[in-house]
């Protein structure tokens, strides 16, 4: 879960780590406001989830009161990367000497926390590591390993920070180290971190990401406002509906509504789609055993797209049961009816009771079922999709 | 032969008194798994399908000889409960809850390594040796007995490859999810030269999808390898840099991409399949 | 550094674990108003950094006001053991059903952490330790490991705390733990822990001692009013003078004045003199690299000492320097004077500055020097123990 | 021979800038130390008594090859020296600033026994290999080389006792002190192996005091010693239970008193002193 460059600097603030200060505008007259204590000499920044917000036109700088009314106006309601701007950050204009990269994340590799630092600041750290792979220096840790000083300052001295400034910039290791274990970070980056042309240094920049799994840890955290949030840019209608109702869903170009099981047959079963020269609808994702109310509202979102010509189906009970699963189908069908044709394969956990749910409900009303094509194991999935792909072409 | 599990396993499951925990562990002791025991601290004395509950692993582990764990817990749990049975002395862990957080997953993987234990997971769907043992939650239907070992880090593509292998006679040794989250206990280099070392197992499918890095990870592992390896990645037409659902499908830059695993895979040896109907013929290929 | 019991138990809420509540009282008004809340049937308990209160009669229960005004008057004013109750820590009483003892110390052999827990509470657990040693449960941890709860079950199991108690008493191990490791303790102990007959367990007495060198990384502790405080008995108003000058300083029943340099050669020196058949007056630390100003206080409360016959003096420098250990014994000299005889011996770093100083002093004011017999490296440190025993008896 | 350190000893001194630092660098160069730098992180590049001043002794090792470590710091600053010493490589550390917290000294014998390193102290006076080596603040008059190795606490017991077999023309091996915390970075048993396997070391003397369980520990030692071993115990005369300034010397139940440290180092088989001198007595009588 990303956070918003205003709130990764507030716990930047807490762990100790140099920031500039300034306000966050949610209209041109803060803007202003927030501008006059450094004089109207400031930065103004852009508060979307998205990186390359100055590439973007996200951050301009301001010299005077008017600039600031004028540009902070004109940011307002911008589009960045598909993320409105709603906030602004307006800092102070720092005179900066040099800039530097720090930052920390984890190697899954080889299960250890990873801090990276180089002397390229205020650029794309990964075209440093590809173009310039020297001026980038590695320190491992073990999880639940402290930091030391000594740790730091090893860094510093690498980046060719000398003696003066030791203990100053290596502090911004150990408070970073700190924040990123005491946070459950996924990545923490002061990009730039830099050295000010009248002494000191200062996190310009600040970028977290938390663990979503790990927030549970953390209610200090929502008291603040840091929840888990939608990170992507503008959602369709159908996909804010989705999220209503906690599905995970994407609308993709195509015409095949994709109905199956778990995500990771959800990845495969697009890519089958393709194969067989057809093109999905969409991506949707059913979690781990949903209930028969899910399974029906995940119909509803298909059934109601226009673009949708016919439904890829597949279930294979695994932590779900085909027998909710069979509920959900057939709750859909009487509450909402079915108005595409579906192929469905059900097999897996429960698939017995599934079928005999099935079978009781289409001798009881059959019409409810007449756009459904009903198969189990002895079908390949390959079949099925296969199937879908000329339903959709229209063929009978 | 087998890896990881087989029919002599003792298996306790963690969290066996919970909703899920029971549920699975009357399924897994009608598969014929052997499932010693449970564990739910504050509950012991008490017995679920037959099979006493502990307090605490160490306790089952000297009343049953348990070797084996399979957790049931929600994910704040699961870190504790993993240390737990593995400085209990159990060696294989199954973490089948999904959402672990990563830091809690680093430390876990850090007791195993000191304990020589191995993990499976989180948001695993488990793992089955047909006929002889079913941990976690897949379905039995999908499996029988034969000469195909399988791994992959989602469960539903698991259930589809043993179906397909089922389905056209190869049977299967041994089936391995991997586990779905972003950091995983195992790797799919690890477990492939458990299948290496294994004689009844002629061949491996291991699936992966976009996102993460064990599979790229594993193309060392098969270059020296003797069995030969099936590979699928699916993700090859998702579109890049949206998520879809699983945190581990999350396109990483270059190196998470379909098109960047299949390259390094296929180049490592592995035959890619494109679909599942194109293992049997694989397979048929290399007379397996 | 021990802390009072109602100190200790206020760590104890601060790291979840149950107390019984109640209040301080300074006087018998004060525990009459906080004996109210509980109808009078109260437990007054002196609060004194020693152990043994309740044997000692230290701890009363009351049933009624009278009871706890005409008791708290008894107890304040009190000495146990040589310490005065200046403070009484009022609680409801318990209704007990059982007493266990849980507590957590260093183990130096080891080098680890230990957790002792027994289902023989409410005693001297060095007796159960020594008389029924199956009844105790020791659990090591590394330093920087931390706790787990399956830990804590696995020590409620072994005292025979049954299921549905398990997790509210390994609660007290892991928060107990949490305790210790947070405040850098020495020893906490929980003893009785106690069960109550209406269900629930709670620490009935709390026992911290943490450790005064770790003290600076818990400036909130300070805030609290625990802070590094005297924990023996009454002192003399010698030993009083001396806590004040900061020299630690014991007076014993003898009659030879020991002015040693360092602890260790101060606790040997003192078996000298009575190898020798004499008896020292006091024990002596001058600390590491004494202040000249440090060397003549210690040497005015040898000399102020009316049991004192002789002085047995020696420095053998190392951390500390014979200059300054000389200058201090001529700043005593003209400042202050010596009435006792003293033998002196003086060697180790700046030995030779040390002899010049002396000598030129002598030089200029030979009388100040007339009680002094002055030695050197030359002479074995045994002739100058002998020698005070033999001034001590009054012998030329 | 000697123990611990000797001429080739390559000696950085932590906090080498500081008085107390700068003024000891100075008389263990005048001795003839081995002393290659020191280390005073924002200090780097400087030099004190010719010697460069590092920030990280990871760059002093480097750079001169440092294998040992002396410590002059405020006691809160040697958790972390200690540390970055033993994990820049240094095999040997000598803490000789007091109150170091307990809890830092665990943590600091936990990463000398992983990375294989000996610490000694705090609140050690240091050690000296006459002739050759003075780590810490031991004045010099006392030592000169010879056949005797000595262990103490404190220092100016080591300082007594050096000068004993010097004036009595056993001189010494190496002086080992300790140190007077409670909790120690060697203990007696492991230096007194150091002295066995020493072939110029022909006999030892250990002092100990009240308090504390160290020289309880050095027994099953000195039992498997073929060096012989003299111990002496401060305290026989100690008013039971009264701090005496060393925290070490507080009287812990029965195991810390002098009584019980002489009986049973007595019981070991080392020889027991009660003076300074009985020790030339004893080892005129062992032929030393």
């Amino acid at each position: 879960m990303r956070l918003y460059e205003y709130e990764a600097k507030e716990l930047f603030a807490e762990f100790s780590i140099p920031i500039p200060g300034g306000k966050v505008a949610h209209n041109p007259e803060e803007a202003v406001a927030a501008a006059e204590l450094y004089n109207y000499r400031v930065v103004l920044k852009s508060q979307v989830l998205t990186g390359g917000r100055g590439k973007a036109g996200g951050i301009k700088t301001a010299a005077s009161k008017d600039d600031v009314f004028e540009i902070s106006k004109e940011l307002f309601g911008k589009k960045i990367k598909g993320y409105s701007v709603e906030k602004l950050l307006i800092e102070p204009l720092l005179d900066i000497e040099s800039e530097y990269y720090l930052g920390m994340t984890i190697d899954r590799t080889k299960y250890e926390l990873v801090m990276i630092a180089s002397s390229e600041g205020g650029v794309d750290i990964e075209e440093v590591a590809a173009n310039n792979p020297e001026r980038i220096f590695r320190k491992e840790f073990e999880i639940d390993e402290p930091i030391f000083s000594f740790d730091g300052f090893a860094l510093a001295k690498k980046l060719g920070i000398v003696s003066p400034q030791l203990r100053e910039f290596s502090s911004f290791s150990t408070n970073l180290y700190r924040l990123f274990t005491h946070y459950d970070a996924k990545l923490v980056e002061i990009n730039p971190l830099v050295k000010l042309r009248n002494g000191g240094f200062m996190a310009a920049d600040a970028r977290i990401s938390l663990d979503d799994d790990a927030l549970f840890r953390h209610p200090d955290l929502a008291k603040r406002g840091i929840e888990k949030r939608h990170e992507e840019g503008e959602l369709t209608p159908r996909e804010k509906k989705a999220r209503e109702w906690g599905i995970p869903y994407l609308d993709l170009d195509g015409d095949i509504g994709m109905f199956p099981g778990g995500a990771g047959f959800g990845i495969m079963g697009n890519d089958f789609i393709h194969y067989y020269g057809g093109k999905p609808a969409n991506f949707m994702d059913s979690g781990g055993g949903p209930s028969p109310e899910r399974i029906a509202k995940m119909l509803i979102l298909l059934d109601e797209n226009p673009n949708v010509k016919a439904i890829f189906g597949a279930r294979f009970g695994g932590i779900s049961r085909c027998d909710d699963f069979a509920k959900g189908v057939i709750l859909f069908l009487k509450e909402h009816g079915l108005s595409k044709p579906m192929v469905l394969r059900m097999t897996g956990n429960m698939w017995q009771e599934g079928v005999r749910l099935f079978n009781e409900a289409k001798n009881e009303t059959p019409e409810l079922f007449r756009n459904i094509e009903f198969h189990g194991i002895e079908t390949p999935i390959e079949e099925i999709a296969k199937r879908a792909v000329e339903l959709a072409k229209g063929k009978k | 032969m087998a890896i990881l599990v087989d029919k002599d396993s003792k298996v306790i499951v963690q969290g066996i008194t919970g909703g899920a925990g029971s549920f699975h562990t009357k399924r897994m002791i009608e598969y014929g798994t052997n499932i010693v025991g449970g564990i739910s601290p504050g509950k012991g004395g008490q017995s679920v399908e037959g099979k006493p509950v502990f307090d605490t692993c160490a306790e089952a582990v000297e009343k049953t000889g348990a070797d084996t764990s399979v957790i049931f817990l929600s994910a704040k749990f699961v870190k504790e409960a993993a240390i737990e049975a593995i400085r209990a002395g159990i060696k294989f862990v199954v973490v089948v809850p999904e959402h672990i957080p990563i830091h809690d997953m680093l430390r876990i993987r850090k007791e195993a390594v000191k304990y020589g234990a191995r993990v499976l997971g989180g948001n695993t769907p488990g793992i089955m040796t047909p006929g002889e043992a079913n941990l976690g939650i897949m379905p039995d239907i999908a499996f029988t007995p034969g000469r195909v070992g399988t791994l992959s880090r989602s469960g539903s593509i698991t259930y589809y490859i043993a179906d397909t292998l089922t389905r056209t006679g190869y049977g299967e040794t041994t089936c391995v999810g991997l586990g779905g989250d972003p950091v995983l206990g195992s790797t799919f280099a690890e477990i492939l030269q458990l299948f290496e070392d294994d004689e009844k197992t002629k061949a491996v499918v291991m699936t992966g999808e976009i996102g993460g890095v064990y599979e790229e990870m594993a193309a060392e592992q098969i270059t020296m390898m003797s069995t030969p390896v099936i590979a699928m990645i699916g993700g090859v037409y998702a579109p890049p840099g949206k998520r879809m659902g699983h945190a581990g499908a999350i396109v990483e830059g270059t190196m998470g991409t379909a098109e960047s695993k299949l390259k390094v895979l296929g180049a490592a040896g592995a035959h890619i399949a494109k679909t599942f109907l194109d293992i049997p013929k694989i397979l048929s290929e290399l007379k397996v």
